[in-house]
């Protein structure tokens, strides 16, 4: 592109948006409803241990915050941030991190996905 | 006047000017930053280490080096350099720290070092320009964006030194010299800069953690740095309960866990960065009086 | 859980005295919107309305005296005696209502207990109710227990209330109009229902920091279930049964735990908080601000000053991310 | 001096120079002097204005709490800030707002619409307008410093005693608060001596308009009113400061003490800020409508009926603490009882718009919407009044929604009704009907968009004083609502404010009756207020006599002049309106303004316990005070002054026709309610302790107290006997001999008083027994304080010569307080006697 294109390009830019930053890594997970995942956030009350955007009362401070959680790099520390981890993570924390806080939360392998993917919507 | 402004009639005649410069001044700098904005957003402006510098924008940097170089060194009184062996010493240093970017008489910078931009100079020169002062200033504190990092937290006072005593002699260095003096270096060592004075004043903690490239992976409230996800943030952090996810948070925890991570958590993708237990604990303190 | 909360003065239980109050709420907000209807038909027509005729004697007596005192006498009378059928609950013969109706019986309110009547005493502290049954099962027992009441249907049951230090408010809609907890005072309310149902009540006098989050469940159950559950309640704390949940239970015993709380059958005999013997069962934690589920409890012992910002107790601060598992397991499976 | 009878209107020529030697009288300051302006224009201006500017602020801190709940769970504002938002908002609305509203609006009003040149004590007002402005500042900018009250605006104890609320907060509330009331009460006096003292020749009390006499009435209330909750703020004040405990149930004390002495306030305040509100409908309508009020008769008879009733029903806020049957029955029956006074001033109105053809102009608009917000908060009234429906919806949002609406609706409509009615009074040309009826729609919309919520929210479960709430309680779309309309309203609130700023100019010189309106305060006006004060005949006299206006901007009625060269009012009969004599009237002064900024500066910087700072407030106030009393009774001339009609006056009167006579009994009557208040105090704590006194408590000794009743009593008769001297023109050596001795006695009394009580075993910190006598002590103290220093006055009067038997004001209102004040010391001690009786 010829850098007069370019230039035009950002002037486009600035009149349709401000300023809009390139996008990053979306992770998927399949069959994971993000609208459904607020819910299970809300009515499993995550948010006591958890700064959750979106979920009302969300403000724990005992876990980490969660916001932008699509750009962490890895889980607890120790995994990489991908879909399976994190959908298994967030139902059985202590089987994959013996020494985390986190409790093993009850709930159903489709909960589990619809959370993973409203954590990936932040 | 250009007819198209319109001249109201509570303007006298000296106001008018005065209105007519601000008005002016003012549309000179929006529109400098609106041109900016789109110069930036439209990726006009590159980043590839493969497009020069305008030549006026190397001079202009290049001479605001100079400027402030020789403003802050202005209070620094060189010891003695010749004594015995300090520039066998500093050899030592140089062959270890600074070859792989300056390279030396006859040897050629390293892979890495031949394609930074701005490129490193060759220190030949320099030193023949420059008094000791100004280099020792300059591998104390370093330099801002270009590669060269400040060496206080790497090297020991004493080995700044005999890095600028060898600096000194450089110039006067043939290659069969050098590599002869680079070979007998080869033996001696650069001592660190553990152990080095901490002040604890929070200006000087920011550095530390800087120093340590925790930001690389951490975003840590008051130090600038990127947007890094790797690891936690590390923001508000007098209200988190726990840290790495398990040990209740407070000083001796943090201490513990950031001089070594894996003896806490054995997974942990954190390393050990050889943290002096001083800058560990000014750290912690930093951390534990983030509200 | 998903039973339903209710907390609506509009969604009484049936066979409470919440009921009676609903209906004579339907009778007000009726006959209040139609005053207001025929009032301001009244004022509109006068003001879009060429001259008219008005006397002051039709208008102003008629209208200002005749009309409301009627009105309100009416209205005073059916209160009275909605107000004493609601109070004589429990032994709301046709005479006494009678007598009730003009104000003659002056302890309708607080008619004398019924011999055998459950009793139970409300103690309301910031933020959060401490509740005592008083168990007739052969012998009479004293269960303390706290922010969730469980109440057999169909029965009335005479409910003590006062304060351990500012004025609140016991009020759950859905069963009965709300009564003040005050300091040197005790207050009595008798609630009843006939249906099983879980019904939600709020602190409703304001009591400092944390009014808005000084809430409590009632658990309506058949009588049998009820008395089972009383039994239970009246039992110290199982033993930990698994190395983890034991744990758990040194985690309790090391912390600064027990100063505050009590678990029946344990070193553990602190006062200042709520009793903690059978806790995993009950529906919710922090005086019904959070679920009752591991998660939750982890999340309050570690950072119920998030929670509940200013409340008396603070957050663990010594147990580490395993040991507090430990011990929010521990903790519910005290049921 | 003689001048030939002449009737009314009085034809002749006035004298040429007469009407700019009025004018240069009544001057006002010019520039930022006109801060030291004192009469009642004036202040009444700056009143009404500071009064709004409360408004606007506390509407400020209502829409945060808004925005706070507008979404469940909403983290905007914590809990600690909304707790001092709601408190704020309470306090500084009923307090800094909704009483000098309705009190600035009668000083603004009443002298015009009384036919007299200024009100009697134009500096007592300005005095009342400083010490308020300066201190609700201060007050409210607590909330900047984070130190604002968080205990509610009714303070239950013991929330907002010492163990539960450390700090300063709730001393803020305490102090400020109390003194703001003290600031409330010198205005009803003003406002009370005004009305039945400076009304204009023939405006007997069946003549006057509702207003002045909603006004008269809520004079009355304030001054029984207020004392019980300025009794009710020391005696928490003194548990926080010093722990005697009052309201602390472990020693004796009882919560609902503070309930009763509070609600005992508030329920009259409620009436206090609806009365002239319902007043100014009263003027507002007939004008509109250009027809006289139906039923005034029975209109009036509504007020004084609604000012008697509103002290029978302050236990309904009371219902849910577990009363006896019969006590709720009784207060149920009482608080239903006063829709009947409410029911016939509303078809008195309906019937007048009926009979007139009624102007649709923005007033009209405002009064419209008054109807049907007073009328539906009307209504939930009766509701709350049922007591076992009270006990659902007591302390919810459905009792928010309430009385919002009764206060909204029935005073702030009228309120802005009156500002777009009276603005041209003000300022000589109306406001913008646009910008008014845009305003009036916004708040009409906008406030049951707000408010109406609020009832379904309460009905549902929502207490009031939430910070925060759950989403699974479907209050979640009720609350977004409110907090919608809630700004819409404030749109409407910002019109209006602006229309008021861009358009109101205060002109000295007004000659407009746009409304075509009957009553005297469309007479033109300038400083000096009416030119000749008009005799009357009616009681909308501009219309029965239309000629009037013209007649008195021609100086053709009474006293078109200064006849004494000084500004003056003429002082009628309070009953039928005969003139008495002629008030001088005092001029611009600094010395109000001093001596309100001392007082506040007092009461804040005792409350932030800085000590020498308070003094030297204390110090400055009182100093000025003593100051402006000095000049306060001009030497009386023996000459006559003519004032027309053949009518002369002398320019002083003394005893009880004396204006100050007047103002005297009625802070007389104030003094008797706190201490009223406090006997009621002591027998209320009686009835619910075992035993009285408690043991091992001791009651002070009979011999004691009687040396002091008879201690007590010889200052009475020295004081007496000062009186005899003082008309047999005995010398001044031997009068002051008298009252030092008389002074001499009370200090003596009190130091008897004092022995009794600490060689008893009773101590103040201990039991509510020991601080409830020691309160009835500490007030007693306070008296001794106060007439040895109104008897220092009085001789120090008596030693300038500025005291004599014609010229003695100062000695008879000292007079008064000596025997009000032993007489009350005596009830105090047989008070503390009476438990013998029982044991």
């Amino acid at each position: 592109m010829s850098v007069t294109a370019r230039i035009a390009i950002g002037w486009l830019y600035l009149v349709l948006c401000g300023c809009m930053a390139p996008e990053g890594y979306e992770p998927h997970v399949p069959e994971g409803d993000p609208r459904q995942g607020r819910e299970v956030l809300a009515e499993l009350e995550c948010g006591v241990c958890h700064v959750i955007p979106g979920v009302p009362g969300a403000r724990g401070r005992v876990g980490p915050a969660l916001a932008d959680y699509k750009r962490n790099v890895y889980i607890a520390g120790r995994y990489p941030n991908d879909p399976d981890i994190l959908t298994r993570f967030v139902r059985d924390a202590p089987s994959m991190s013996p020494d985390t806080a986190m409790p093993a939360i009850e709930m159903s392998e489709a909960q589990a996905r619809d959370i993973a993917a409203y954590l990936y919507s932040l | 006047m250009p007819s198209w402004i319109h001249k109201p009639s509570w303007v006298h005649k000296p106001t008018r000017k005065i209105v007519l410069l601000v008005t002016g001044a003012i549309a000179l700098v929006l529109f400098g930053a609106l041109g900016a904005a789109v110069v930036l957003l439209s990726g006009a402006y590159s980043t590839a280490a493969t497009t020069q510098h305008f030549k006026i924008t190397h001079r202009l940097l290049d001479a605001g080096l100079r400027y402030s170089v020789r403003a802050s060194a202005s209070d620094i009184q060189a010891p003695i350099l010749d004594e015995p062996h300090k520039y066998e010493q500093g050899a030592a240093c140089y062959r270890l720290h600074c070859a792989q970017c300056h390279g030396a008489p006859g040897i050629a910078p390293d892979e890495e070092g031949r394609g930074m931009l701005p490129i490193a100079s060759n220190l030949a020169q320099s030193a023949r320009e420059w008094p000791a002062e100004w280099l020792y200033y300059v591998t104390k504190k370093g330099v801002r964006m270009s590669g060269m990092p400040a060496w206080e937290f790497r090297m020991s006072e004493e080995s700044l030194w005999s890095t600028v005593a060898f600096l000194t002699r450089l110039p006067s260095l043939t290659r069969a010299e050098y590599a002869q003096l680079s070979q007998y270096s080869a033996q001696l060592e650069c001592e660190s800069a553990e152990g080095a004075e901490m002040q604890a004043s929070e200006d000087r903690t920011k550095i530390v953690f800087r120093q340590y490239a925790c930001h690389s992976c951490h975003r840590i409230e008051g130090v600038v740095g990127p947007k890094s996800y790797v690891g936690p943030a590390l923001v508000e952090w007098s209200h988190r309960k726990y840290l790495a996810g398990t040990l209740p948070n407070n000083e001796e925890n943090l201490v513990r866990f950031i001089l070594d991570p894996q003896a806490v958590r054995p997974h942990s993708l954190m390393p050990k960065l050889e943290v002096a237990p001083a800058h560990a604990r000014q750290m912690a303190r930093y951390l534990l009086e983030l509200e | 859980m998903s039973e339903q909360h209710v907390q609506s003065v509009l969604h009484s239980a049936p066979g409470s005295g919440a009921e009676l109050l609903e209906e004579l709420g339907m009778v007000l907000y009726v006959g209040a919107a139609l005053i207001f209807v025929v009032v301001m038909g009244l004022l509109l027509h006068a003001v879009f309305s060429r001259r008219l005729r008005a006397s002051a004697r039709a208008w102003v007596i008629g209208g200002g005296i005749v009309f409301p005192a009627v009105t309100l006498f009416v209205l005073l009378t059916y209160s009275l005696a909605v107000g004493s059928a609601v109070s004589a609950l429990n032994s709301g013969t046709a005479l006494q209502l009678l007598l009730n109706c003009f104000g003659i019986d002056s302890n309708a309110r607080i008619p004398p207990p019924l011999p055998g009547t459950l009793r139970i005493n409300v103690v309301g502290k910031q933020w959060w109710w401490e509740v005592r049954y008083r168990a007739a099962d052969g012998e009479l027992r004293n269960v303390p227990l706290a922010n969730e009441l469980r109440i057999p249907v169909d029965e009335p049951v005479e409910l003590m209330v006062s304060s351990g230090d500012v004025i609140h408010s016991f009020w759950v809609p859905s069963l009965a109009g709300k009564v003040d907890m005050i300091p040197g005072r005790t207050n009595r309310l008798v609630v009843r229902t006939s249906e099983p149902g879980i019904y939600r009540g709020q602190c409703a006098e304001y009591c400092g920091g944390q009014h808005a989050l000084m809430a409590l469940y009632v658990v309506a159950e058949p009588r049998e279930r009820f008395y089972d559950w009383l039994r239970n309640q009246a039992q110290p704390a199982r033993a930990p049964t698994d190395p983890f949940l034991r744990s758990g239970y040194d985690a309790f015993m090391q912390g600064r735990c027990p100063e505050c709380h009590t678990v029946r059958g344990t070193p553990a005999e602190g006062t200042s908080g709520p009793d903690l013997t059978h806790i995993g069962g009950r529906h919710s934690l922090a005086a019904g601000v959070l679920k009752n589920h591991i998660g939750t409890m982890a999340g309050w012992i570690a950072g119920s000053q998030d929670v509940k910002p200013g409340n008396l107790m603070p957050d663990s601060e010594i147990h580490t991310g395993s040991q507090l598992r430990a011990l929010a397991a521990w903790l519910e499976s005290l049921e | 001096m003689t001048a030939p009878a002449h009737g009314l209107p009085n034809s002749l020529p006035r004298p040429p120079g007469e009407l700019q030697q009025l004018e240069s009288v009544w001057e006002p300051p010019k520039g930022w002097r006109i801060l030291s302006a004192v009469n009642n224009t004036w202040i009444g201006l700056f009143y009404v204005g500071a009064a709004l500017l409360f408004l606007v602020l506390g509407g400020i801190l209502a829409l945060m709490m808004r925005l706070q709940l507008a979404v469940p769970e909403n983290d905007l504002i914590d809990f600690d800030l909304y707790n001092q938002l709601f408190t704020m908002h309470g306090s500084v609305m009923m307090f800094l707002f909704a009483v000098p509203v309705v009190e600035a609006i009668g000083i603004l009003l009443l002298p015009a619409m009384l036919g007299a040149r200024d009100l009697p004590f134009p500096r007592l007002s300005a005095y009342a307008f400083w010490a308020y402005f300066v201190g609700g500042l201060v007050f409210f900018a607590t909330i900047f410093f984070d130190v604002a009250p968080d205990g509610g605006w009714f303070m239950y104890p013991p929330l907002t005693s010492f163990e539960f609320s450390p700090g300063l907060r709730s001393d803020f509330w305490l102090l400020g608060i109390g003194f703001i009331e003290i600031s409330a009460i010198a205005g009803a006096i003003e406002i009370v001596v005004g009305i039945l003292r400076t009304r204009p020749p023939g405006m007997t009390l069946d003549k006057m308009p509702v207003y002045v006499w909603a006004m008269l009435i809520v004079g009355g209330m304030i001054i029984f009113g207020f004392p019980p909750v300025i009794l009710a703020t020391a005696l928490l004040e003194l548990e926080r400061a010093f722990h005697w405990p009052f309201f602390i149930a472990e020693q004796g004390g009882d919560p609902v003490l503070w309930q009763h002495l509070f609600w005992l306030f508030g329920h009259p305040d409620v009436y206090i800020i609806f009365l002239p509100a319902a007043g100014l409908v009263s003027m507002i309508v007939p004008t509109m409508a250009q027809i006289p009020l139906v039923g005034y008769r029975w209109v009036v008879l509504a007020i004084v009926a609604t000012g008697f009733i509103s002290f029978a029903l302050w236990v309904h806020h009371m219902f849910a603490t577990g009363m006896p049957h019969l006590t709720t029955s009784f207060f149920s029956a009482a608080s239903m009882a006063v829709a009947i006074p409410a029911g016939i001033q509303v078809f008195a109105w309906i019937a007048t718009l009926r009979r007139g053809r009624v102007q649709l102009a923005t007033p009209t608009w405002f009064i419209l919407g008054f109807f049907g917000i007073f009328v539906l908060g009307g209504l939930t009234g009766v509701m709350l009044a049922v007591a076992p429906y009270d006990w659902q919806v007591h302390d919810t949002y459905f009792v928010v929604a309430h009385l919002h609406y009764v206060l909204i609706g029935g005073m702030v409509f009228p309120v802005f009704a009156g500002i777009y009615y009276w603005a041209p009074f003000v300022s000589g040309r109306p406001l913008s009907e646009r910008m008014g009826k845009w305003a009036c729609g916004l708040m009409f919309g906008g406030f049951n968009l707000a408010f109406f919520p609020m009832h379904i929210s309460g009905l549902l479960g929502m207490p009031r004083r939430v910070w925060t709430y759950s989403d699974t309680l479907g209050w979640d779309i009720w609350n977004l609502l409110s907090t919608i309309g809630a700004f819409v309203l404030a749109a409407g609130f910002f019109i209006a404010l602006l229309d008021l700023l861009l358009h109101l100019r205060p002109a000295g010189k007004v000659n407009v009756n746009p409304w075509n309106a009957g009553t005297l305060e469309w007479l033109p006006l300038d400083n000096y207020g009416v030119r000749s004060i008009p005799r009357i005949t009616s009681r909308e006299p501009l219309w029965d006599t239309p000629s009037l206006r013209e007649e008195v901007d021609r100086g053709q009625h009474y006293l078109p002049n200064t006849v004494t060269g000084h500004r003056e009012t003429i002082v009628t009969s309070p009953i039928d309106a005969r003139p008495e004599y002629l008030l001088k009237l005092p001029g611009p002064s600094w010395l109000p303004v001093l001596a309100g900024v001392g007082t506040a500066a007092f009461f804040l910087f005792l409350t932030v316990k800085m000590f020498v700072a308070s003094a030297l407030g204390g110090i400055v106030a009182l100093v000025s005070i003593f100051k402006w009393l000095w000049k306060s009774e001009p030497a009386p001339t023996a000459k006559l002054y003519h004032i027309g009609e053949g009518i002369e006056l002398p320019d002083h009167a003394s005893g009880s026709k004396s204006h100050s006579w007047w103002a005297m009994v009625v802070l007389m009557l104030v003094d008797g309610s706190i201490f009223a208040s406090l006997v009621f105090a002591y027998f209320y704590l009686w009835t619910i302790t075992q035993g009285w006194p408690p043991a091992p408590f001791d009651i002070p000794s009979l011999s004691w107290t009687v040396g002091c009743a008879l201690l007590w009593s010889l200052s009475s008769l020295l004081f007496a006997i000062a009186k005899v001297l003082l008309r047999k023109a005995a010398s001044r050596a031997a009068i002051c001999g008298v009252i030092v001795s008389a002074i001499l006695c009370v200090i003596a009394a009190f130091a008897t008083n004092m022995h009794t009580f600490t060689t008893a075993n009773v101590q103040p910190a201990e039991h509510a027994y020991g601080a409830v006598i020691y309160a009835l002590l500490a007030w007693q103290g306070l008296h001794g304080v106060l007439l040895a220093l109104m008897g220092s006055y009085t001789i120090a009067r008596l030693i300038a010569g500025l005291l004599d038997d014609r010229r003695r004001n100062t000695f008879d209102n000292t007079r008064l307080m000596w025997h009000y004040s032993v007489a009350q010391g005596v009830v105090a001690l047989a008070v503390l006697q009476v438990p013998r009786l029982f044991s």
